[in-house]
């Protein structure tokens, strides 16, 4: 399941449906988090906002996800990325696998969330105490992101 | 007529987009799209020539010269970010 | 934080506890839940009873917590752990960690869960249609849990 | 006094626990412990020669024989299944 959208989500919920959905195939649901951090070189980040290319975003995220149920047992897969102004702390992307062998289910979504960062098309813009600026991809430590 | 769209720092830098063109008819590739947008003017030219620029045609990435087809929705952006 | 307790717990809590705990300081939270499965061998699992040594079970979570933040950058660690009668499909483990990077937060989490399933002490005894025994640590797949 | 304490498969192949013991004069380690519980009868004899055992004093693993001394907690168990 995948979905691109402005308004928050519920880890706990998106789990849950992933446990109702496994129902007692899967002993092992690994979940990542993507949160907006704070500071960026000692910036205070005061906003950060995401844009996507509709449709290729979409079709971007459920190659992903096809390329993890190839690859590992899976008994589901969850991502969930959103776009438009977030604050820090507000979450940003939810990637998750279920699976029976907990290495799959920490492989897959381990795969699923690094993929993402390289393949699906979403910008970041961070407006700062020093201004407003596009990352850049090849930053090393990319600012307000997991990474 | 093609789709033509920019994302990101890119849409920015041309300070504005493009939407639906008509395809002059010797134009038929990517490389000769790319030209003519690029002579629009010396931001167009600068901004278009980056390296880094990935292109889509219908949502799919394209790394060579390929031919262009009225129907088309081709897209520039630079490298992603998200996640 | 550590806990060990017969309730059920709720994954979208702990994870929120955890956002609000780091403020902007992290990027990443990985989590993992293992859940009861339904089958062994063929026969239906009816119950999974889980037992532990009071006091030392607590003393080896916290060990497995503070081993996990001694070897990466943490900014918070979860380990849940339910005891007594659980059913297929239920909840039987939580463990999550955040961090600014993602590796962190990955290679922690499945650290804390790979190091729970060898050194502390729970034991687990199945109900199937076949009769009721304990789950021995020699076998390789060990049924019901997310191995 | 000593507690004893036995966990699993092992507790209940005992039939029965230990609790609170008065250790005899003579017993001032675990293998001289372990030993006395074993001579209670075949049942104990045989579930406590069970090399896979791991044994607790006071929540601490010990893989040697190391001694006893009266206000301990003494635990044998099975491997750890849980997770």
């Amino acid at each position: 399941m995948i979905r691109v959208q402005t308004a928050d989500f519920d880890p706990g919920l998106e789990l849950e449906q992933l446990r109702i959905q496994t129902d007692g195939q899967s002993g092992a649901v690994v979940s990542f988090t993507g949160l907006v951090r704070d500071l960026n070189d000692g910036h205070e980040i005061r906003q950060m906002t995401l844009e996507h290319y509709p449709g290729m975003t979409e079709k971007a995220l459920r190659a992903i996800e096809q390329k993890a149920q190839a690859r590992w047992s899976l008994a589901g897969t969850i991502i969930i990325h959103r776009v438009g102004p977030l604050q820090p702390n507000d979450r940003i992307v939810f990637v998750a696998a279920a699976s029976t062998h907990r290495k799959d289910a920490f492989r897959a979504c381990e795969f699923m969330i690094d993929t993402l960062k390289t393949d699906a098309p979403f910008w970041k813009k961070e407006a700062t105490s020093a201004g407003t600026r596009w990352l850049s991809a090849t930053e090393p430590d990319q600012p307000g992101q997991a990474d | 007529m093609v789709q033509l769209c920019y994302f990101s720092s890119l849409r920015e830098a041309l300070g504005t987009g493009d939407g639906q063109v008509e395809l002059p008819g010797e134009i038929n590739d990517l490389a000769g799209l790319t030209s003519w947008r690029q002579s629009r003017n010396d931001t167009w030219r600068q901004a278009l020539a980056d390296t880094r620029l990935h292109v889509a045609i219908n949502h799919q990435i394209v790394n060579t010269n390929v031919p262009v087809n009225n129907g088309d929705e081709i897209t520039w952006f630079p490298p992603v970010t998200g996640g």
